[in-house]
C-alpha cells in the first residue's frame, strides 16, 4: 500500500479535567474511505476538528504528504487541501447559494467579485448532487436537507485531497444520500482520501472500505471488512452485547385519540390530509425530502397556522393557535432541529427541562433544589450522559436530543409528535429512544414518528401514512408495508 | 483555599457567585473603585457619603431593573427617559393644574406609563418593528407629548409630604425613594429567580422559537416586560419628581444610555437569556460610585469624561480576563 | 469666616456663556487664594443635585449655582441651606427657594435693545423670523418677551415664522434658517436668540445668497461671536457681562460669608454690541 | 404583469429590489412623505429645496455609511458623535493654534479619527468588550477630550476656500461636500457589493464562527470596519466645520442615535449580515426628509418630535406588512 496522506499520532484532547480523545493514532491513503464509528460523545467531531484545524489537540502529532502538520486555523488546513464538513450547518442564511458555496474564497475578475463565474460554478456544484434551485438564492428558507446539500457542495468545490463528513446524510433521505455517495465513490477512484462519519450502519456497510471505531475517546478496534456483520461493529461500538435495535411493536388499542380530518397549510406545504391515531398506536410519516411532513405535524402541534382542516382529540374538535394551546391539550412535539427549535442551547440542560413544564410550576416558587431534583429525575429517566447544570452545549448530540424528548414527557402527553427522533443518534442511544416511543405507545399514548430513515420508520411503526409533495398518498398496515411499496407511494 | 472551594461549588451547584454570573468582574471592579476612592479622598468612605451615594442612584436603579427584563428577553429600550418625563408631566398637570389628589395623579402616571408600554409591545410583536426603532420612535413621540401638556412648561410646588418622601431619612438612615427603589430591586431578583414568569425571561431570551414550542406565550411575556419597564420608568419619573419638588418635559434627556450601560455593565448579555438583577445592581452602583468618586476627587469636568470612558471599559474588560484564565 | 472652598455648579459647559462664568469664576477665585469645586450638569437637573450632595460633603463654604433644566430647581438650594453654605444663583433663580443673592443679566429689556437695532437697520419694517432658544426655558421666554415688545412697537413689522431649536446649537440655525430662507424667501430681520443660533442663521444665509439684505440679531456675546461679529457675519448681539457675573459671584460669596449683608437680586445689563464697539469687547469680554 | 415579473426575477436573479432587501418598505414611505409634503407645502417640491436636503443630510449620510459597515458586522458605534467632536477640534486646534495648513490639519484629525476606531476594535476583539459597552466608553472619553483641546471653548474663522466647499454650488448644483457624500455613499456600495473585503463584512455578520471557519480574519475584519466608521465620523466632522465655519467641542451630541436609525429605517439588521448602503440612504433621505417638510410646514416642535416617531415606526411597519403579504 502507498504512504498515507494523513497519518495521526498519539492524538489526545482535554477539556479542563475532561479527557475526550486519548492517544488515537490514524492512517488515511489515498482513494479510501475510512469509517470512524462510535457513539454519541465518543470524540469523531472533535477528531474531525484537529484534523481540519478549528481546534488544537493538547498532546499528539500529525503529518499530511510526510511533512509535520499542525495548522493554527481552517484556514491552513484549506489551504493544504483538507476539508471538513462540520456536522453541526455552517450557512450564512442571508447570503445567495453560490456566495455560501465560495465563502471566503469568492472567484475575483478585476478586482471585483465575479458573480457570474460564481453562480454558474455553484450552479455546477449543486448539479453533481441533483439539486436544482437556482444558486443566487438565499439560503435562510431552505430545508434542512437541501441546506445540508449545499454544505457538502461548498467542499465538493474546495477540490480537497482529504475530505471528512461529520454525518453528511443526518438530514438527508434516501434519494438524496444516493446522489452523495455517487459523489464520494467519484472522488475516491479521483484518490481524495475520505473520513466517514455516521450513525446509520447500512451506509457504512455500503460505503467504506475500512471502519475505525472510538468508545470514549479511545481507538478500541478495526474492521477491514466491509462484511463484517452489523452486530459485531456496534457492540464493539457501545462495549456491551446489544440484542436488539427495535423492540416489539405493541397492539395498539381500539379507542381514536387524535383525529386529523382535511387539515391544509397556509402556504400550500400540504394539502387536505386526513387520519387517525389510536390509543397506544406509533403512526409513522414518510415521504421523500420536502414531502411537507415537518408542515405537517407542526400545524398539528400548533405551531403554524392552517388554512382549513380540524384536528380532534378525544372527540373535542381542537382550535390550535399556538404551541401553549397543544400541550395544554396534551399535544407535544419534539422538533426536527433540536438546536434552533428544541434546546436553548447557550442555558443548562437542567434549566431547558424546567421551561417545557413552567405552567405546571407557576403556582409555586422554584426553588433551585426542586429545579434540580426535577431535571434529575428526568435526566436519570432517559439515561442522559450529563448533569442537569451542565449546558446544553456541552452535550453530544444524541445526549441532547434525549434532553428534548425527556423534557416533554413529564407532563403525560396524549398525543407524542416526533419529526426525525433519531437525526445524529448513535445505534445505541437509538435503541433506547425506541424503547421509548414502544413504552410512550403501551402507557396509552399515541405517537406521531416522522422520519427520513426507512429502516426506522418501518421498524416501529404500526401503520405508515406517506406523503409526496403535500398529498396524502396511502396509508399502508405494518404488514404491507416495506421499502418498495413506501417508495412507490412516495415518488407517487 | 476557602474561596478556590466556594467558586468550585458555585460553578456546579447554583451558588451565589454563579448567579451574578457575568458580574464578578464588575464586583471586582466595584470593589477595587470603592477602596481606591476611600484611600484617595478623605470623604468617600463616611456613612453621610454612602447614603447620598444610595439617594443618586434611586432613578437610574428603579429604570435599570425594568431594562434589565427587557434587555434579558433580547430587547433594548431606548424610550425609558422620555417615557419618564411623560410621566412627571402627567402627574405634575393632574395635580398641579386638573388640581386631583397626588395619588390619583401618581396612579395615572403610572398608567399612561404603562400604556406607552403597552404600544412599544404591541408594535414589536404584532407588527414585528425590530425593538430599537419601537422604541426609538416612542422616545421621541413620548417626549413630545410630554412637552405639548403644559407647552414646554415646567410645574413646580408639590405637597410637602411628597418633597420629603426623597429627603426625610427615617431611622437617619433610608428616605422612602431609595426604601422603594431597594423594594424593586429585591422584588425583581425574587421574580427573575424564582417565580416561573421570571424564568420565562430567560427562555425567551435564550432562544424565543424554543421557548414558543415548549408552550410559553412569547408574545405574552414580550408585551408585559416592555409594560413593566414602562411602568418602571413611570416610577423613576414620580421619584425624579420628588427629588426635584418639580417636573419638567425636558427630564430623562439621554437618561436610556445610562440605564443601558449599567445594564450591561453588570454582565446582561444584550443578545439575551443571560443576566441577572445582582449584576445590574453593580453596574448601577459603578456608574453612580464613579460620578460620585469623580466629584469628590475635584477632577475637572472634561477629565471626568474620559476616566468614566476607561473606568466602564476596565470594569467590563475584567470580566473577559477573569474568564479566559479560569 | 474665610472662604477657603467654594463649590461650583454650572448647567452646561457645553455652553460658551456658562464656560465664560466658570473661567472667571475659578480665575478669580485663585487670584483670592480660594480652592473651586467645580462639577457640570451637563444639562440635566437631576445630574445637577447629585453634583450639589457631592460637593456638600466636601464641605464646602460657598456654593454657586447656575441652575441646569428648563428652570431652576429648589433642591440644590434647599439642601445647601440645610447644610448652612450659602448660595449664590447666577443666570436662573428657583422661586420656591431664592439663593441668597442672584445675579443675572436683565434678558428682556437686552433683547428688546437687539430687536430694536435689527428693525431700525431694517428700516423699520419687513418680514421678521424668529430663532427661538429651547422653547420653555427661561431665557427662551425672557427674550421673546423683550423682542416682542420692540416688534410690537413697529406695526410695520411682520412675523412670518417662528423656529425653536433644542440644544442652542450653530447646526440647529443653520438648518431651521436654510428652511426658513426656503418657506419665506423675501425675510428682511432674524432674531435668533442665542450667538450659536445667530451664526448658523448667518451661514445659511451667506448659503442661500438672497438679494436683500438681511439683518441679523443675537444674544449672548460668546467669544467666537464677537469675532464674527467684527468681520461682519451679523449685525448686533447682546454681550452679557460674563467676567463680571464670575467675579461678582466669588466677591458675593466672599462677603456673605465673613457676614456682610448683600442685595437679593444684582441685574447687569448685556451691552448692545455692534461692529463699532467690538473691538473693545474682545479684547476685554466684560 | 410587468410589475409581478421584476418581482419574481428579483428574489431569484440579484435584481435592483433585492439589493434594497428589507429597505422596500422605506423606499414606499420616503416616496409616500414626498407625495404629501409637495402638496401640502408650496416650497417643498422644488429644485432649491432639494438642494437644500441634500446639504442637511451630508454630515448624517457619510456617518451613516460608517455605520452601515459597522451593523453589518453585527457590532454598534454609539461614539460616532463624539468623534465627529474629536475630530473637529484636533483640526480646528491644528490649524488655527498650532497653525498648521489646513491640509495637515484635516489629516491629523482623520488619523485621530482612526486612531479612536482602533482603539474600539481593538477592544471588541482581543478584550471582548461588547460593542455597545466599548463605543459608549469611546463616547464619553473622546468627547471629554474634545472638551480638553480647548478647554471647551470654540475655534471660529478657517480659510475661506475651506468654507466656500460647503456653500459653492459648482456648475450651481452640487457643493463640494454633497459630492464627498455622494462619492463615499457610491465607494461603499459598490465596496459592499462586489469586492470580496466587502461581502467579508456580509460573512462576519452573519455568523463569525462560520466566517472564521471558512478562513476569514474576522478580527482584521473588525477593527477594519471600526477604523473606517470612526474615519468616516471624523470626515463628516471636517464637512460640518466647513459648513458652520466653526467648531466645538459639543457638536454632534446624540448624533449616534440618529445614524444608527437611519441604517436601521434603511432594512440593515441590528443582528447583523443583512443591509445595504441603499437601504442606508433611503433612512437618511427619511430623516432629512421629515425634518425638512415640518420645519416647512411649520409644525411646533413639540407635534414634530410625535410625528417623527409615528412615521419612523410607519416607514419600518410597512416593510414587516409587505412582507407578510409576500
Ligand atoms: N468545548 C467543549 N467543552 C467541554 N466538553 C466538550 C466540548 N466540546 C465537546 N465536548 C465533549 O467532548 C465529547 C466528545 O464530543 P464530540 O462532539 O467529539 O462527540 P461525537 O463523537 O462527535 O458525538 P456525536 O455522535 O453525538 O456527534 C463529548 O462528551 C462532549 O460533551
Ligand atoms: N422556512 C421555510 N420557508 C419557506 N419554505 C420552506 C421552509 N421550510 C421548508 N419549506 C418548503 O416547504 C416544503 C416542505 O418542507 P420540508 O422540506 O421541511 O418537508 P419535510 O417533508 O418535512 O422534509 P424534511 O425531511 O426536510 O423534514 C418544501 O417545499 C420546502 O422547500
Ligand atoms: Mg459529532
Ligand atoms: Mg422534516
Amino acid at each position: 500500500m502507498t504512504d498515507p496522506v494523513l497519518s495521526l499520532k498519539g492524538i489526545s484532547k482535554r477539556y479542563g479535567k475532561l479527557e475526550v480523545l486519548k492517544n488515537v493514532s490514524l492512517d488515511v491513503h489515498a482513494g479510501e474511505v475510512v469509517a470512524l464509528l462510535g457513539e454519541n460523545g465518543a470524540g469523531k467531531s472533535t477528531l474531525s476538528g484537529i484534523i481540519a484545524g478549528s481546534r488544537a489537540p493538547s498532546e499528539g502529532s500529525m503529518a499530511w504528504l510526510g511533512q509535520d502538520y499542525a495548522p493554527a486555523s481552517p484556514r491552513e488546513a484549506i489551504d493544504k487541501g483538507v476539508v471538513l464538513i462540520h456536522q453541526e450547518l455552517k450557512l450564512l442564511p442571508e447570503l445567495s447559494i453560490a456566495e455560501n458555496v465560495f465563502i471566503g474564497r469568492w472567484p475575483m475578475k478585476n478586482g471585483v467579485v465575479d458573480r457570474a463565474q460564481m453562480v454558474r460554478r455553484a450552479q455546477e456544484q449543486l448539479s453533481r448532487l441533483n439539486l436544482h434551485i437556482p444558486a443566487t438564492r438565499k439560503v435562510g428558507g431552505l430545508s434542512t436537507a437541501n441546506q445540508q446539500l449545499i454544505e457538502i457542495a461548498k467542499a465538493l468545490a474546495l477540490n480537497a485531497k482529504l475530505l471528512i463528513l461529520d454525518e453528511p446524510t443526518a438530514a438527508l433521505g434516501g434519494v438524496e444520500t444516493e446522489a452523495l455517495f455517487e459523489q464520494v465513490r467519484k472522488l475516491r477512484s479521483e484518490g481524495v482520501g475520505i473520513i466517514y462519519i455516521s450513525h446509520r450502519m447500512d451506509e457504512i456497510k455500503r460505503i467504506t472500505d475500512r471502519i475505525v471505531v472510538l468508545r470514549d475517546g479511545e481507538r478500541v478496534q478495526d474492521f477491514a471488512d466491509s462484511a463484517t456483520p452489523v452486530r459485531t461493529i456496534v457492540e464493539s461500538m457501545v462495549g456491551r452485547s446489544l440484542d436488539r435495535l427495535f423492540p416489539p411493536v405493541p397492539d395498539p388499542t381500539s379507542k381514536t385519540v387524535l383525529k386529523v380530518d382535511g387539515l391544509t397549510s397556509v402556504d400550500g406545504a400540504f394539502n387536505d390530509v386526513s387520519f387517525e391515531v389510536k390509543a397506544g398506536e406509533i403512526f409513522g410519516i414518510a415521504g421523500l425530502i420536502g414531502a411537507g411532513r415537518t408542515e405537517l405535524v407542526r400545524a398539528i402541534a400548533g405551531a403554524d397556522p392552517v388554512r382549513s382542516g380540524t384536528v380532534t382529540l378525544d372527540g373535542e374538535q381542537l382550535a390550535l393557535k399556538s404551541p401553549n394551546d397543544a400541550i395544554a391539550k396534551g399535544i407535544v412535539m419534539v422538533p426536527e432541529d433540536r438546536k434552533d427549535q428544541g434546546l436553548v442551547v447557550s442555558h443548562r440542560i437542567g434549566e431547558n427541562i424546567v421551561y417545557a413544564n413552567l405552567d405546571k410550576m407557576g403556582s409555586r416558587w422554584l426553588m433551585p433544589a426542586m429545579k434540580r431534583r426535577f431535571a434529575d429525575a428526568a435526566i436519570k429517566a432517559f439515561g442522559v450522559k450529563g448533569r442537569s447544570d451542565q449546558l446544553a452545549s456541552d452535550l453530544s448530540g444524541g445526549n441532547q436530543q434525549k434532553v428534548v424528548i425527556a423534557k416533554w414527557l413529564t407532563r403525560n402527553p396524549r398525543v407524542v409528535v416526533l419529526d426525525e427522533p433519531t437525526r445524529g443518534i448513535d445505534v445505541g442511544a437509538r435503541a433506547g429512544i425506541y424503547d421509548i416511543i414502544v413504552g410512550l405507545a403501551k402507557s396509552g399514548v399515541a405517537v406521531i414518528v416522522v422520519s427520513s430513515d426507512l429502516e426506522e420508520i418501518l421498524g416501529v411503526s404500526n401503520r405508515i401514512m406517506v406523503l409526496a409533495q403535500g398529498r396524502q398518498t396511502g396509508i399502508l398496515n405494518r404488514s404491507e408495508a416495506n421499502d418498495v411499496s413506501v417508495m412507490e407511494l412516495a415518488t407517487q | 483555599m476557602v474561596a478556590l472551594d466556594v467558586k468550585e461549588q458555585g460553578s456546579t451547584s447554583m451558588g451565589l457567585l454563579s448567579r451574578l454570573s457575568g458580574a464578578t468582574g464588575p464586583l471586582i471592579g466595584l470593589i477595587a473603585l470603592c477602596i481606591f476612592l476611600s484611600i484617595g479622598t478623605d470623604t468617600f468612605l463616611s456613612v453621610r457619603n454612602g447614603l447620598n451615594i444610595l439617594d443618586q442612584i434611586t432613578v437610574l436603579g428603579i429604570m435599570a431593573v425594568g431594562m434589565t427584563f427587557v434587555i434579558l428577553i433580547g430587547g433594548i429600550d431606548l424610550s425609558v427617559g422620555s417615557v419618564l418625563a411623560l410621566s412627571m408631566m402627567v402627574m405634575g398637570w393632574t395635580a398641579n393644574v386638573a388640581g386631583l389628589p397626588m395619588g390619583a395623579a401618581i396612579v395615572l402616571a403610572l398608567i399612561v406609563s404603562g400604556f406607552s408600554g403597552l404600544l412599544v409591545g404591541i408594535m414589536v410583536t404584532a407588527f414585528r418593528v425590530p425593538a430599537f426603532i419601537a422604541t426609538l420612535a416612542m422616545m421621541s413621540a413620548a417626549r413630545g407629548v410630554a412637552n405639548m401638556i403644559t407647552d414646554g412648561q415646567q410645574i413646580v410646588g408639590f405637597p410637602d409630604w411628597f418633597m420629603m418622601l426623597a429627603i426625610d431619612r427615617h431611622f437617619g438612615v433610608l428616605t422612602a425613594t431609595v426604601f422603594l427603589m431597594l423594594v424593586v430591586v429585591a422584588i425583581a431578583w425574587v421574580f427573575l429567580q424564582f417565580r416561573s414568569e421570571g424564568r420565562m425571561l430567560y427562555a425567551v431570551g435564550g432562544n424565543p422559537e424554543v421557548a414558543r414550542l415548549a408552550g410559553i406565550k412569547v408574545h405574552v411575556v414580550t408585551i408585559g416586560v416592555y409594560v413593566a419597564c414602562a411602568v418602571l420608568a413611570g416610577l423613576a419619573g414620580i421619584v425624579l419628581a420628588a427629588r426635584l419638588d418639580s417636573v419638567q418635559p425636558s427630564s430623562g434627556f439621554g437618561y436610556e444610555l445610562d440605564t443601558i450601560a449599567a445594564v450591561v455593565i453588570g454582565g446582561t448579555s444584550l443578545s439575551g437569556g443571560s443576566g441577572s438583577i445582582g449584576g445590574t445592581l453593580i453596574g448601577v452602583l459603578i456608574i453612580g460610585v464613579l460620578r460620585n468618586g469623580l466629584n469628590l476627587l475635584n477632577v475637572s469636568p472634561f477629565l471626568q469624561q474620559v476616566i468614566i470612558g476607561v473606568v466602564i471599559v476596565l470594569a467590563v474588560g475584567a470580566e473577559t480576563l477573569r474568564r479566559r484564565r479560569a | 469666616k474665610d472662604v477657603k472652598k467654594i463649590g461650583l455648579a454650572v448647567a452646561n459647559l457645553q455652553a460658551n456663556f456658562f464656560n465664560q462664568i466658570k473661567q472667571s469664576v475659578e480665575a478669580e477665585a485663585k487670584k483670592r487664594g480660594i480652592e473651586v469645586v467645580t462639577v457640570d450638569a451637563k444639562g440635566d437637573g437631576p445630574t445637577q443635585v447629585n453634583q450639589v450632595q457631592d460637593l456638600l460633603t466636601q464641605n464646602i463654604d460657598a456654593l454657586i449655582y447656575i441652575p441646569a433644566g428648563a428652570a431652576a430647581a429648589t433642591v440644590p438650594v434647599k439642601l445647601a441651606h440645610t447644610a448652612k453654605v450659602p448660595v449664590i444663583n447666577i443666570d436662573r433663580n428657583a422661586v420656591g427657594a431664592p439663593g441668597d443673592t442672584f445675579i443675572a443679566t436683565n434678558s428682556v429689556s437686552s433683547a428688546k435693545g437687539v430687536c430694536d437695532y435689527i428693525i431700525k437697520q431694517a428700516g423699520g419694517k419687513g418680514n421678521m423670523v424668529i430663532i427661538h432658544g429651547q422653547k420653555g426655558t427661561t431665557p427662551e421666554v425672557d427674550r421673546t418677551k423683550g423682542c416682542m415688545e420692540a416688534v410690537k412697537a413697529n406695526p410695520g413689522v411682520k412675523i412670518v415664522a417662528e423656529q425653536w431649536s433644542n440644544l442652542w446649537s450653530q447646526d440647529e440655525g443653520f438648518q431651521i434658517m436654510q428652511n426658513m430662507l426656503q418657506a419665506h424667501p423675501d425675510v428682511n430681520i432674524v432674531f435668533a436668540q442665542a450667538d450659536g443660533l445667530a451664526l448658523g442663521a448667518a451661514q445659511a444665509i451667506k448659503v442661500a445668497n438672497p438679494s436683500q439684505k438681511i439683518a441679523v440679531g443675537g444674544f449672548d456675546g460668546d467669544t467666537a461671536a464677537l469675532e464674527a461679529l467684527k468681520n461682519g457675519v451679523f449685525d448686533v448681539t447682546a454681550t452679557q457681562q460674563t467676567q463680571k457675573m464670575g467675579r461678582m459671584a466669588v466677591e458675593m460669596a466672599v462677603k456673605i460669608v465673613g457676614g456682610e449683608k448683600v442685595p437679593a437680586e444684582q441685574l447687569l445689563d448685556a451691552t448692545l454690541t455692534t461692529k463699532d464697539n467690538v473691538a473693545g469687547f474682545i479684547a476685554n469680554h466684560p
